[in-house]
């Protein structure tokens, strides 16, 4: 809740916490998260009032009660399709919409995929734990083939969605990814996510300690993360390990990882974000750790995209009936074209 | 030698128009009820359209009908029957026959019934109805219709198909000469609609002055009717389709409201002409949303809602039940936001291009939980401008969601409209919350007026920034709330601000007859023409019977139980299994009676009357 | 010198038990249960989960309760009142005070009011409930359990953090040393539990033997209870929670019918406990999916019925709203489903985790069109068995799709059950479609039997390929049907063959109390216990009150009218704003009165009980 | 509706067609792609009753009631939930599933996807005409920027999804492509669609001559169909245009036209239905051939691949449940653990 402190001093986090007592499992990642997406908030320089958190159903959808902006805890699945409305509607507003991997892959997939075709300038943080947290571990869209959850006792058997692959496939037009533990990273990303106009989609790493603990260890955790993780920046080669001992080439359509010592600078894969076809690839990337030979999993930017907006399209369609048909009038408009008088 | 045929008055006249879907009967239909509406006739029109997008030329399936009902005195339903049936073929006759009166005019279009023809609409082998004896009882007009068209434009250069396509307005220009109207409404519309192509213009008009032309030189004597002008109140009047008046309504809201209006749907039928009409009039600033279903169309307008913007959502019965899950959420909230119902057929995909008046229910009751949403609901096609408009205010004045009920046959129906000036419109006062904080104050979300509305408190407001969620919420804060008292304490007042809405509409009238009797005929919705029709002709028979009609089906008017109680006998009709009549009983208990019909079809004045009649006997 | 304690005999007894979380007072109160039903006592339990999924430890949102009622003769409910409250934290104690008793004892670990949990439960600064005088009227056993428990385990190698996890044992034995219990259903339980960590087990009871030591040891007098076997019906006895119930009861439908269960779900509190307790048990053949919205949750289950299998989807209300529109769908396929409604507090997300009983009218009136669906709803724990077995036969023998209402409070509830054989269970008769067709003869898939119910034609039947949907279907053959009196007729035998179930069901009894007098209670769903509860008093009070509990809410068993008459005044207690009055008013005409609560939990059997007094004055 | 010829002579084409009058529009492509199936149905060797057609509402879902099989017209857009369900009980059943653009991608979209990942095995005819036909001609997620319809008067300004890149991002196995006016081609893919183990999904460019005439036509029709469509054959080079004149080869990521004449045939692209990589690409072909320098669009078989089907894997966990622990035992079950008798 708000209270009237309404003087015009530059921001902070603290300003962005709202009263409510944060109600997460001690030790949850979403914690990390808000954290992060507190701090950055007063960077970007937008009026408090003009943001709005959006969120579904689920533990990650609680989000909005914690930050003190306008906000909507809405229903399960449907903060996308909210937010369509709004910003269509309030092109100034700065919309942020945070869902689960439930909540957006789940039952909220179609409004996703739509979302991100008409292009909207939002930005949607997913929390992906590969699991539904609030209602008590059934697996997700995301979870692992064969993982034992609430409702798959002997192993799950539905085959996972890459959810980025899927993303860039409804046209996304800003794809990303980083994780809670690295708050660093996931402030880069946030900052990166609010620049770009269009569908800005980051899909965040979230440990749920609760109900699948450890779900991305390998990627977080210091033993592991070097040699598993491949921090993606624009224009520069794909590497990855120990001192950036290893890297990506490409043989045919085929990633490999190679000995950065053994190939020449340019023969690496050089990351482009604005390289579609690369992109494709990329979000490919997306081998079980556990496989012998696999790929490290990137995390960075993907991939961006200009494209106009659907509220800048909408409102351009309204400014050119005006121009073409002048303001409405409506005394005009109830009487029509043929119209009679009874004396 | 040129007989002069006679002319005869008439009170007034039912036509219908009916043939291939391909025939262009919509087009000459509506032309013919313009005319009639600029001359100053009552009317009121319904199009018949085939389920299928296009069944196949010359079948049953592909039959398309447009009736119209006109008259020099109050004319309030399209007819229970026709007194000229025109047929362009054999399927059309075949499949109308049925509505055409006793002694009743056909006018058929006779290449219409080649054999083909009458094989395609499955008459028996042999059968041929213009020259056996199953049309006696009728007066029997028969026109070769398209050899004339092709006379009437030869030398056109037009190849056949190009002239046949013209056979409707030959048709149009007889029947013009048999009322004895003018060409010009539609020669003007032709050139309107051709602009771009004058020639296809010229073409229509010669064939519709053939047509006028054939009635003047034809050898057999025929009778003209005359049918004058009926006394309406004084006033600018336009004939309008429900759907079209329903567009207009919330333009208007949108207009008076000084707001942006959001139009989040998914198309379906009967519903889409309403985003049709709004996506044609983008200069009022109107955000149409074609949504990717109904779940994204609903939600969208609640976003929409929240930023301060008029939200609307239609559909029909289908697309309704998939946004109940969402009105819930506007329900808790409390923002404006209209649900706009076009009912027709059900259940499940049911009768699609039929009209019913079956998601009363829906309306009232078709969420989980303790869920109140007023429901106000439009009587007939003219009605639905000032309807929704009712339904715009409360949803704005009151912040809650409001179901908005029309049917098919209000939606494709026609009549004239006596067209309201802007400036007297009710206001629509939007409440919108402004920082008035003290120091260290805080903002209260769900602070209620008299009314029990909460205030807009739209994003962009600094200083009161807020959350709002549909888990239950704190009275005043909004905050989560699992509190027991809260929870009951939230949904006895979320109940007691829809009942307050009573205190703000208009008490229940009778329409029609006396103040008390022996019969009440108790309406809602599409059957008011027709119950109005019923109960006139009952009263000038001089029986105890009166006509109230719900505007306002939840809450109901306060007076509603006080009126009910000065009838021996509550008679309610309805195009449904009996929806209302279960809600009156439970909450007046009284022993309401229901009449139903449940046909896709609207009730016959005939019908109600016989049952008025049972009851005043 | 150790003092004996002294036992008292006790009809009946309700235990509170409360803490974190963490603390494992689920399981506390399971074990309880358990070795009280083994051991012959009637039982009454309740779970009473926070919101949120693991609020931070010590404070008021994270409480985590579970009450138990135990006696020596009948128990219906768990209990208005608890005689012993166990809290484990200051937050367990401030939380549940005022469930407790006037005189009634607490038991208290002491380490849990440590300053650090005092101000996580918001009590003022500086207050101590355990010295101050706020517990005066209360039996205070205090307890550091804490540091019980790492005595009992020091020299075992674990860490503070892994002792501290078997807190709960300590007071388990503790409470059962009270009570006069035997250890050994515990102990067995841990064995299996810890199956793969025997080193967890041996902890575990070696605690859960040091808490009932300490009672014995305890150098304060206390006064143990006997609370002695209850008499009930011979059989054999089994504990069961109300989604446990349910789900055996369709696991048993499908064994009895030979036929494969196809559970489309998608989670949702409080239903997911259904589909996790199918999900084990694979070797029946059944088969969950776990759909990715209730959309297809339902559809995926009409897929499967289509195919010939018991089609099931299961959900709460906001998940339900979802489904509507696919419900209509099964009506016009006439295929046998089974829609399972937990319920919980409404409307919207509402108050998850809380019980409500306000989603009747959507299950009766929530769909577009003329759309009727059976209703049955169970009225406790293992009367789930029993419910969803008769609604999967209905839905089978009258190929219909079937409503089961539980709710929260039923699902999480346990009470004794008297297990049925197989055997005893009666057959669910499917009545496949054959191919008897004579040569050229056509098959006509909507024939009806004497129950109105058609058969079931499956793929994979030679010669009965045909087609199904959502479109008007003309009577008999099924195909697409546009025409308005086929309409009516089929509108009108979709609600007569619901309405025929009356005939195939039991007439509606009395439950407790004479056939005629002043006040009938006529409840449904999870009221039964304490309706039964409060009629008994009542009963015992001479008044002239009885008891009907309904089963059936659509179609009503064909008595109900005739046995509402006998009653001066009907009274209708729901856990809502009135709905099945509403639905008796409509129908019966009678001036049935409300009495409602809208709090998220149970009516008190003392609440109802005011209520029948002042209707029997 | 069935009448009891049940002799075993061998089916034609007739045998697949019901005595139900076909109802679309005169001139509508949906006549050619009914033809086509029934034609083809015969040859499948599938007993006609183990033959199910599913489909939702549109014009194109009136499909089942055509076909002389099992079928079920149903609800809009849930046709693929459906299939599910029915086919994870009944495996050994031949599931069609026949879907609009606006069935399958708007309203059904996600359960389209949904279903692409659980890969059941189930063909999907999506008959894409870009407009919903059904409700007279509103704009589809597969209509173009600027489009003018029933509901956009001023033009589409909706990106319209690319179908098949949706489709890969949803983890498809077997993705093709065909028209209603190539009969042969169209034949020839429902035969390889029905040979696939998986989820096979079919996209059909289908003509609505009365709100959408002519939408395809630039791939359909004689004078254009050469030089702007490429039909993929396994193996073989990309190669289009008169006689073949040209030619498809990689610039790195990025695909060129060349005459085919002035490269090597071992420089040209050669299609490989089993490489991923090269699949994502491939979907991509999907310029709008007013472009000047646009690539031609593909048609055959995108990409094929093998991954268990979610019906096999579910009673392969029922199988291994009785393996472990014996056929279920409803009297032990409902007794349980710790049942007690009062006598
Ligand atoms: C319509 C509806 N269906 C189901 C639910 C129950 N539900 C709430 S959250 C959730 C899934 C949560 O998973 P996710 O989106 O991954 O969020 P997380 O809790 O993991 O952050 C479900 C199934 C609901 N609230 N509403
Ligand atoms: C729930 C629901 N919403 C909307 C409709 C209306 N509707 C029927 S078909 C259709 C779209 C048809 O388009 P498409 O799937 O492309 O099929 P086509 O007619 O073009 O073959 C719509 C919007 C409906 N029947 N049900
Ligand atoms: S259940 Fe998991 S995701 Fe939810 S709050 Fe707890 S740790 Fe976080
Ligand atoms: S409207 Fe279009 S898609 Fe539908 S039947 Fe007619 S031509 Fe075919
Ligand atoms: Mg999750
Ligand atoms: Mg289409």
């Amino acid at each position: 809740m708000s209270t009237t402190t309404s003087t015009d001093k530059a921001l902070t986090a603290k300003d962005f916490t709202s009263d409510q007592e944060v109600r997460w499992c001690p030790g949850c990642g979403d914690y990390s998260i808000l954290k992060q997406v507190q701090t950055v908030m007063p960077e970007l320089g937008i009026p408090r009032e003009n943001i709005v958190f959006v969120s579904g159903i689920g533990c990650s959808s609680r989000f909005p009660y914690y930050m003190e902006t306008y906000g909507m805890h809405s229903i399960h699945g449907r903060a996308t399709a909210i937010a369509s409305g709004l910003k269509a509607t309030r092109p100034e507003l700065s919309v942020w919409i945070v869902t689960g991997d439930g909540d957006a892959l789940s039952i909220g997939g179609n409004h996703l995929i739509h979302l991100l075709r008409r292009n909207f300038n939002v930005n949607i943080l997913l929390f992906n734990n590969q699991i539904y947290g609030l209602t008590k571990g059934q697996y997700s869209p995301t979870s692992p083939e064969g993982q034992v959850t609430k409702s798959t006792p002997m192993g799950v058997i539905d085959h996972p969605f890459n959810p980025l692959a899927l993303i860039l496939g409804a046209s996304g037009t800003f794809i990303a990814r980083s994780m809670d533990r690295d708050p660093v990273h996931l402030r880069e990303i946030l900052k990166r996510a609010d620049k770009h106009q269009g569908t800005s989609l980051v899909e965040i790493y979230q440990n749920c300690n609760v109900f699948n603990d450890g779900a991305f260890e390998i990627f977080t955790e210091k033993a592991s993360k070097k040699q598993e993780t491949l921090f993606l920046e624009h224009g520069k080669p794909l590497v990855f390990g120990e001192n950036g001992s290893k890297g990506i080439k490409l043989d045919g359509f085929t990633p490999r990882v190679v000995n950065t010592a053994d190939v020449a600078a340019d023969e690496l894969w050089i990351h482009d974000e604005r390289d579609l076809g690369k992109a494709t690839l990329l979000v490919r990337f997306f081998d079980d750790p556990a496989k012998e030979g696999h790929l490290p999993r990137p995390f960075g930017v993907f991939y961006e995209e200009d494209r106009p907006c659907y509220e800048t399209l909408l409102q351009e369609q309204l400014d050119e009936a005006v121009a073409q048909k002048g303001k409405g009038d409506l005394d005009a408009l109830l009487r029509g074209k043929s119209s009679w008088t009874v004396l | 030698m040129i007989m002069k045929a006679s002319t005869e008055e008439k009170q007034n006249v039912v036509i219908l128009f009916a043939g291939d879907s391909g025939d262009g009967i919509q087009l000459t239909g509506t032309q013919f009820t313009n005319t009639a509406a600029l001359y100053g006739n009552d009317i009121s029109t319904f199009p018949n359209f085939p389920a299928e997008i296009r069944a196949p030329q010359g079948t049953l399936p592909g039959v398309s009908g447009f009736q119209l009902h006109f008259g020099s005195t109050a004319v309030f339903t399209p007819g229970d029957f026709c007194d000229v049936l025109v047929v362009m073929n054999a399927a059309a006759l075949k499949a109308n026959l049925k509505s055409l009166k006793g002694g009743g005019t056909i006018i058929a279009n006779t290449d219409g019934f080649d054999p083909k023809n009458l094989k395609l609409a499955k008459y028996p082998d042999g059968a041929q109805p213009l020259r056996d004896e199953s049309l006696q009882n009728y007066r029997l007009i028969e026109i070769d219709v398209t050899k004339l068209t092709r006379n009437a434009l030869s030398g056109s250069g037009l190849g056949t198909k190009e002239t046949d396509r013209s056979k409707n307005m030959f048709v149009l220009g007889f029947v013009f000469w048999m009322y004895n109207r003018s060409l010009d409404p539609t020669i003007e519309f032709l050139k309107e609609q051709f602009r771009k192509r004058p020639e296809l213009a010229d073409t229509n008009e010669k064939v519709l002055r053939a047509g006028y032309a054939y009635g003047d030189t034809t050898e057999t004597p025929m009778t003209r009717y005359e049918v004058k002008p009926a006394v309406l109140q004084p006033g600018t009047y336009r004939n309008i389709m429900g759907n079209q008046a329903t567009a207009y309504g919330l333009i208007a809201a949108a207009d008076r409201a000084k707001l942006t209006l959001f139009y989040g749907t998914y198309p379906i039928t009967p519903a889409s002409d309403i985003l049709h009409e709004l996506s044609k009039h983008k200069n009022f600033g109107i955000k149409t949303f074609q949504a990717e279903d109904e779940i994204a169309a609903v939600t969208s307008a609640i976003g929409a809602s929240f930023g301060g913007n008029l939200g609307v959502t239609a559909s029909s019965g289908p697309g309704i039940a998939l946004k109940t899950e969402a009105i819930g959420l506007a329900v808790m909230l409390e923002l404006p936001l209209l649900i706009i119902n076009v009912q027709r057929g059900g259940p499940s995909t049911g009768l699609p291009t039929k009209t019913e008046q079956a998601d009363l229910l829906q309306a009232l009751y078709g969420r989980n939980g303790e869920c109140p949403v007023p429901i106000v609901a439009a009587h007939s096609p003219s009605d639905c401008f000032a309807t929704v408009y009712e339904a715009m205010r409360i949803a704005v004045e009151h912040m809650t969601p409001v179901f908005f009920l029309s049917d098919g046959y209000i939606a494709n129906g026609a009549e004239p409209w006596s067209i309201p000036s802007a400036d007297s419109l009710q206001p629509i006062n939007a409440r919108f919350a402004e920082n008035k904080l003290q120091e260290g104050e805080k903002f209260l979300p769900y602070k209620r007026n008299e009314k029990l509305a909460r205030e807009w408190a739209i994003p962009g407001t600094k200083g009161l920034e807020h959350r709002v969620g549909g888990i239950e919420k704190e009275a005043e804060t909004g905050n989560i709330s699992y509190d027991p008292d809260n929870h009951e304490l939230m949904v006895k007042t979320r109940a007691a601000k829809v009942d307050t809405i009573a205190n703000y509409i208009p008490k229940q009238a009778i329409d029609n007859g006396p103040e008390t009797g022996k019969l009440l005929v108790l309406g809602w919705g599409s059957t008011y023409g027709v119950i109005k029709t019923a109960v006139s002709v009952a009263l000038a028979e001089g029986r105890s019977v009166a006509h109230a009609h719900l505007r306002y089906l939840n809450p109901f008017p306060a007076n509603l139980g006080e009126l009910l109680s000065k009838y021996d006998t509550i008679l309610i009709p309805e195009m449904n299994n009996g929806q209302l009549v279960k809600v009156i009983r439970d909450k007046y208990l009284v022993d309401a009676k229901a009449l139903n019909k449940i046909k896709g079809i609207p009730f016959t004045a005939a019908e109600l009357k016989n049952s008025i009649d049972e009851f005043t006997k």
